[in-house]
């Protein structure tokens, strides 16, 4: 069998992003990491009862407490004088990191527990099936910001999930992509060599509620990036290092592979809406190569 | 009162199928009660729902043990795993046929009708998206439960909304379903 | 007392996924391959494996048929093939 | 007009013809359905409110209280996780008297997590002083909607209600219903009109400190309001019968009591797969019969010491449990019936169903078998022994 | 050694001599004077432990919980809105086997917010599973600590523990102690160690989703161990008196009721005035007497049957009252009585002391006197009646 | 009687910075405001039943909602077609804003709504005697950070709230101090006629808790603006604009008046650690005239 | 049912803090007074009144005798005297 | 059993004093229960601390109504609030004095000792800090119940760490407030 931390025989969807992020992450982690574990896809997917696919120790309490648990890991490796020799991760879906699970987040981060936080954001609450979250995308179809005659989707912008991580001070902060397999990996292992509060956030295409092929997983999460509307940048003890994008592409082409949008094909002003939110973030975090 | 199980993938539509059905039944004046019964897992996962039927409004809340009809949406459940548990003696099912899947044998006075679902579907649209309710035409021919019109009329309640053409379609599958079992009875 | 409170490291594998697959599953053509490992990364139940060029293969028992090492292969050396087809 | 719908479509559906101005909540299997749909039809115009997609369950409840403090009538939902992290806000609505209504999808709770039906959750805010009513179908549980909204804004009343309805088993099956229309809903609920809200032109102050000179009296009025919510709902149930022309709510219903000398008191949609053995079991010659538990706060004590009087053996059925202590159901019962002294009836508590372990007619059966045997107080049915065993 | 010492400063120290390597909380009154302790001691590397100054109740829960699960043993403390705050996590420790263990300095819960003493907060995690103990002397609190440890890590038990202690009566109160030295508890307390923790080199997955195959029996397991703790909690309480000389824990204390008739039932530091009440009335020559319930959850039943079979009245004194039903201790204790059947004794029920109204001697007496009268499930004693008019 | 909206009779301590911020705020905001309030000093000494200092209506649920119970408002007011008419303000200590109230403000400002949150920032939970909060500064002697062999006493950085609400990109944030009343009137003015959520951060000496005589409440504060240690400035759609301090003064000004930091006076390495803040903070947000 | 869970607007001015004062007390000299308003602007009880020059004052039911006032006046004219003391 | 209640104001220090007094008499092999009641005010607000004590362990957990001492730190408190109730017919009060305060008389066999605690601190210390302890040497002397050498005791245990000078002074206190009230006596 594949050497790989998280083993197969989960339950996740076929071609599930977040399912490729986490493995990467735990991979490049490596076996000496415990991790915290926030309700969501994820870890009903990989711990469905007597089963389990991490091979690392792993824990889940609810859905929005995962930083709290490990900043109590990371206390207790702490007081057992352990702490240099294992990594704590925390990690959470977009709706356990940036709504239910912020302000536990907030506090870890404030508080400077030598922990990884990774969010993986596949835009809304999916394990509920598919409701928006603060990180969905302005305009999504999700099942509580349905289009109507009176809506175009989810009217509110995408929260600045990684600009909020780093106003707390944080030594590093990055986004990061499942079209970029490696790039993942890469900064999880930097974000791991420094100590302190570090926030990743993944962003992970799920082909049921973003409504695309299963093999499409790796091109839409590209499209995201090239469009400029997931942009991806660190920031290293607050300073902003972007990931230029070569050829920066319109926003119809991530718009039209997934079915979420499909309301804004015959929306012209609308897509110039969210044309406008990728010129914001190529402007903002300096995209252009 | 009758019990069916719908035996499905997360994602293949049994919750609408046995919507349809109830509705068909609800329509006749009767009293149905469907619900699903998922697992934890996600779409493509093995999952059931089911439906129970009277003539007085239904009380009991267990799933369903000793299914009086089967209808089984996708026959890959069948690779390993025995749709037939508890299936009453003299039950009929209704099969969703798959290249190259073998359908184990029934016993009794059971009797299982394999009708190709997604093939009849395919004609119709060009998809194979229609195939739970090409299986429904099959149910209604294969156990007299319910004439074509019964199931006709549901769908046009449940679909209406959904235009006219998607209605049309709907209804040929039935239509399609039906005749399939009506013609396998003759030969 | 609490041992049932814990599932045991990487005990889903008793859970073969591969039944979940309907429609289609990979073959590794091993023709073009240049090892670049993009299935390997890509792939969500983590199944493939191989070292060198034209060595990669997954692991059927739970390949969920998403495609998607298919679709990434640089040198279009996995193709999708029919379920019921013999590899 | 009769409809064949599912559960949380038909909630939602009540909820709307309830007219509420805002409603909030925040996602959890198996509340999903209900917010939905209600998101939907704000979408659509369909429904004049305000949705509010919030951040947790804690500001869901948080934002009605908010919205209800306003005069603003509301309406949330939620379950399992999401009540027990809102519990401190659950205590608070019901403490300000502010008569928002709640849609409970019972579900069982953490740890180990677990999405399927139970009554776990409920029992967390059973001393919060909401009013707390359970639905044993679809049917019940949009007629308790239309019926919470009058109930809890009654001047007099002013209390939070909370409709409970278990999870899958109801939110998720479909049903024939009898909805109520718009005009007959209009007909029925007035318009939520009341001074106690936060006004410029009548300014107030809600929900201010109460040191030990004045604390005790204000609680004590809460529990005075239930004790009058003992004939206001048996008042409001034949109000809606005559109405609607079905029975509904009360504090409790019978099954076949008339002449029983068991019974068996369990409240929820389990109460049907009761029924269904009860009348096997009347079939086989034995008197025994129902008290379900329409409403479980305010306690229908002496309802239900009248109902029960004259059996012989009763059993109660809870799906969920005080760990180290028995069935909610079971110990509010037996403290009940006590006051019968000598006459009361051998009473055995028993735990069933937990984590939507499903409850068969044979379950009921076993529960049966066990009536007349030992008095047990808190027996679990349907335990695998192969699981109970170590395994480390 | 004696000390005349602070309840919150003899906690802290006790917890401190118990060796935690995880502190965390959040404070809140009457709380804070225990873990500002902690934080002292931590500043002045007299005790050897990470303290987590947390960002909520819910948090300080999450950490110890995380702690925990880790190996090492933890503390925290909190009261009223912050356990109410922290109740899905609370549940979810239990639920989980961490045998964490809390300090509950009992206070009123909102609305109306009051700080002061009563014991709502935690009847609202009654059900979750934890171990609860009542103190009635600071004494008793420090005792209660030395045994939450040692039980709750048993291999056989691994369930967390929460002391309850009312808040400013005893946290604030200043009085006699006998402290435990650090040598006897060392020689009580062995180091906690378990296999059932976070570890890289044997990795197991905790916390994991159990479906309707599984939760039944992973729930029942709890509820076993309870059963077992019936046993185990008299065994400890007999081995800590041969250690220590004083009698402390148990599942329940009894006080002059050799002879008694008549008996009071009640928990916490409310047993003292109790105490002398009936010292009182024993002059006078009733034969009164007291049942203490020190351990509530699991709830001794037949402890409580045994001790009060031969009184033929009692009356439960609750500083806390499931709103719309009764209070908590009421309704465990009748439930429990009604095994007597026809020997069961007249019980009343009475609500005291919400929110901190003093209860004095003559709020005993005044029990004392309705204890013969009309019997009542839930009367509240010391009502105001010019404050309970209508206002507006 | 003086005319305000804050009436006196409350049971605030003598000198109270946040008695007399909380005045100016609403007598700036008017009368036809509604108020939703965390626990907390403010809370309990303006709201003692039977009577109350406030003449709007004005509400307390619990100590960490007030932003969620404003939202509620908010949504209601807007649904009875009254909102553009009333001004609604969630107003909470520092603990109430930055710790436990986190989430809340986080969500209220993620979904945008027509909400003015003011923290009332005494760098400590003084209501319950004196904790660390998020927002006490280092260094700063509490309960819980109290100075010991292994501490001088808090040991983490003031959380940099503003920049958080800040990075949520709502259109109106800033700070303020007891030190400068006319400013606060100016800013809630400000604030109040921007639609959208807003964000205000005052800071407050507490007598009580920073250990000052009850007279220096205004000179204390004016030390902290004029030290760098408590930098005034707005962020007006997300643009710095920085009150410049004319004369910078020494940090030990700012330190040997309060007790909370008597501990550092012979510390002079200590000291210069909390001067090297207010020079990062002088330079982070251009303080210098 | 529900007129005790409101308290009535400023209804605090029933609770007379003037009574905490225990040493010293604001005297208003009326003399150098410019009406800048910052003892209005600063006083934590909110009971400093006034328009013109010289005109400001206090209402002793309620001041604490915090001396807030007397040292944020730019021209000395509030002075902090003994309690007992007439005015 | 004996019981005490103090009347101060919230910061005033009536804890520490109820402490000190509490400990005095567990030195002496007593069992003093000692606590506060809070309003929800603020520093300058009024509250009460009490003292309980008895020759074995007291249980009874209600405030004081009935003090056979009383001890008023602050004569302030007594401008519109009477200190006096519920007190003991023959109780003694000692009561801290301050210029301007009247203090109302007391009434039947009470004893009534106002002693000028702050103003014999300001001559030990520069400062008023020490009224208190002044009052407990007074309390001492006016009741009998407690020698000269039980507080000195109890100051030195709860104030040692706090360094000799500290301890100095507060024993000075004690003792000036003890004399003061013996002087009285006298004349
Ligand atoms: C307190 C609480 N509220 C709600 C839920 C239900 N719930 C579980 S997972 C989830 C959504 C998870 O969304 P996200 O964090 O984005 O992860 P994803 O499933 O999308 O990977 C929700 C709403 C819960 N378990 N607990
Ligand atoms: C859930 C909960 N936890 C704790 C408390 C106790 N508590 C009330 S106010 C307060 C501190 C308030 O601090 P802050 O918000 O800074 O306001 P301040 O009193 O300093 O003005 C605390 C800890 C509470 N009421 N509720
Ligand atoms: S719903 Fe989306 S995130 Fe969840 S398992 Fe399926 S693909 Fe993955
Ligand atoms: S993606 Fe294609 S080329 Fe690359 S390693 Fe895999 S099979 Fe070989
Ligand atoms: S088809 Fe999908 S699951 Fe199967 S091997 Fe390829 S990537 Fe993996
Ligand atoms: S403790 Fe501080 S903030 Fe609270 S009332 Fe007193 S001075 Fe004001
Ligand atoms: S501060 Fe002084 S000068 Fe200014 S208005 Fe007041 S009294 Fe007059
Ligand atoms: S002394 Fe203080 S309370 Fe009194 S008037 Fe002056 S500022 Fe106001
Ligand atoms: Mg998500
Ligand atoms: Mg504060």
């Amino acid at each position: 069998m594949a050497e790989t931390l998280l083993k197969p025989g989960h339950t996740a969807c076929a071609g599930c992003g977040q399912a490729i992020a986490a493995r990467l992450v735990i991979d490049a982690a490596g076996k000496n990491t415990i991790i915290a574990n926030n309700t969501g896809c994820l870890e009903v997917f990989s711990t469905k009862y007597p089963e389990s696919s991490w091979c690392v120790p792993w824990i889940h309490s609810l859905f929005e407490n995962c930083s709290a648990v490990a900043s109590g890991i990371e206390s207790g490796l702490k007081y057992l004088g352990k702490k240099d020799a294992i990594n704590v991760i925390a990690q959470a879906g977009d709706g356990g990191t940036a709504d239910i699970g912020l302000q536990a987040l907030s506090g870890m981060l404030e508080r400077g527990h030598d922990v990884l936080f990774v969010c993986y954001d596949n835009e809304a609450y999916m394990n509920t099936g598919i409701q928006r979250s603060g990180l969905t995308p302005t305009t999504s179809n999700t099942t509580t910001t349905p289009p109507g005659s009176a809506s175009t989707g989810n009217p509110r912008p995408k929260k600045p999930m990684p600009d909020i991580a780093a106003a707390h001070g944080i030594p590093y902060v990055a986004t990061a992509s499942a079209g970029y397999p490696q790039d993942i990996q890469k900064k999880v292992k930097k974000a791991l060599s420094i100590k302190g509060p570090k926030y990743m956030q993944i962003h992970v295409p799920c082909p049921l509620g973003w409504r695309h092929e299963s093999n499409m997983t790796l091109e839409v999460a590209k499209l995201a990036v090239e469009t400029g509307l997931y942009p991806i940048f660190e920031y290293e003890n607050g300073k902003l290092i972007p990931r230029k994008i070569a050829l920066i592409k319109p926003v119809e082409e991530y718009l039209k592979a997934q079915g979420r949008f499909k309301h804004l094909l015959k929306d012209p002003q609308a897509i110039k809406e969210v044309q406008a939110i990728a010129d914001f973030n190529i402007a903002k975090y300096g995209l252009k190569a | 009162m009758k019990e069916i199980r719908i035996h499905a993938r997360a994602g293949q539509g049994a919750i609408t199928t046995a919507g349809i059905l109830g509705y068909a039944y609800f329509l006749k004046g009767q009293y149905p009660y469907a619900f699903p019964h998922f697992g934890a897992a996600r779409m493509g996962a093995p999952m059931n729902a089911f439906v129970r039927i009277d003539d007085k409004p239904v009380r009991l809340r267990s799933q369903v043990y000793n299914p009086d009809f089967l209808i089984v949406v996708d026959a890959t459940l069948m690779r390993g795993f025995n749709c037939y548990v508890g299936f009453k003696e003299d039950g009929i099912a209704v099969i969703n046929e798959r290249e190259g899947m073998e359908i184990p044998k029934p016993q009794g006075r059971q009797k299982v009708f394999v009708v190709p679902g997604n093939k009849i579907s395919t004609d119709i649209m060009g998809r194979a998206l229609l195939g739970n309710t090409v299986l429904l035409g099959a149910y209604a021919a294969a156990t007299g439960q319910l004439t074509l019109e019964d199931l006709a009329n549901a769908i046009r309640e449940r679909f209406g909304d959904k235009g006219q053409k998607i209605v049309d379609m709907n209804v040929e599958a039935i239509k399609r379903g039906y005749e399939f079992i009506k013609e396998k009875a003759k030969s | 007392m609490i041992g049932h409170m814990t599932s045991k490291p990487g005990s889903s594998t008793a859970n073969k996924t591969g039944s979940w697959r309907t429609e289609a599953k990979p073959k590794f053509l091993r023709k073009n391959c240049i090892a670049c490992r993009m299935c390997v990364y890509i792939c969500p139940e983590g199944i493939i494996e191989g070292k060198g060029k034209n060595e990669f293969s997954c692991d059927l028992n739970y390949c969920k048929g998403c495609g998607s090492c298919a679709k990434v292969c640089p040198k279009k050396d996995i193709e999708m093939i029919a379920e019921m087809e013999k590899e | 007009m009769k409809e064949f719908i599912e559960g949380s479509h038909a909630v939602a559906q009540i909820v709307k013809r309830c007219r509420p101005g805002v409603v909030s909540a925040y996602p959890i299997t198996p509340q999903t359905h209900i917010v939905e749909d209600l998101a939907q039809m704000v979408s659509n115009k369909e429904l004049d409110a305000q949705f509010v997609n919030v951040e947790s369950e804690h500001s869901a409840a948080s934002v009605v209280l908010g919205a209800e403090a306003t005069g603003v009538r509301s309406y949330t939902a939620t379950s399992s996780q999401g009540l027990l992290l809102m519990t401190e806000v659950v205590f608070n609505i019901a403490g300000m008297r502010l008569p928002v209504v709640m849609t409970t999808a019972n579900r069982a709770i953490s740890a180990p997590i677990n999405i399927w039906n139970d009554q776990q959750d409920v029992m967390a805010v059973r001393d919060s002083g909401w009013v707390l009513l359970f639905a044993e179908s679809v049917q019940e549980a949009v007629d308790l909607h239309l019926q919470a909204y009058k109930l809890g804004e009654d001047p007099d009343v002013m209390l939070p209600v909370m409709v409970n309805m278990d999870g899958f088993i109801l939110t998720h099956g479909m049903e024939v219903v009898d909805m109520p229309t718009q005009e007959q809903v209009d007909a029925y609920l007035p318009p939520y009109k009341t001074t106690y809200k936060l006004d410029v032109d009548d300014p107030k102050t809600m929900g201010y400190l109460a040191d030990p000179d004045y604390y005790l009296e204000i609680r004590s009025l809460v529990q005075e309001t239930h004790r009058e919510l003992l004939e206001k709902i048996p008042q409001m149930a034949s109000e809606f019968q005559k109405t609607f022309g079905r029975e509904c709510g009360g504090l409790i219903q019978t099954y076949r009591m008339e002449d029983a000398d068991q019974a068996f008191i369990a409240a929820g949609s389990v109460c049907g797969t009761i029924r269904q053995a009860i009348d096997e079991l009347r079939e086989k010659g034995k008197k025994v019969g129902l008290v379900k538990i329409a409403c479980y706060r305010p306690f229908p004590k002496a309802a239900l010491v009248a109902a029960l009087k004259n059996v012989k053996e009763a059993a109660v059925v809870d799906k969920s449990i005080s760990l180290g202590g028995f069935g909610p159901f079971y110990t509010d019962a037996t403290s009940s019936l006590s006051s019968l002294g000598a006459g009361m009836p051998k009473v055995s508590g028993f735990v069933l169903g937990l984590g939507g372990r499903d409850i068969t007619v044979k379950s009921i059966h076993d529960v049966y078998e066990k009536l007349s045997g030992r008095q047990v107080d808190c027996e679990f049915i349907g335990l695998k022994q192969e699981l109970l065993a170590e395994t480390e």
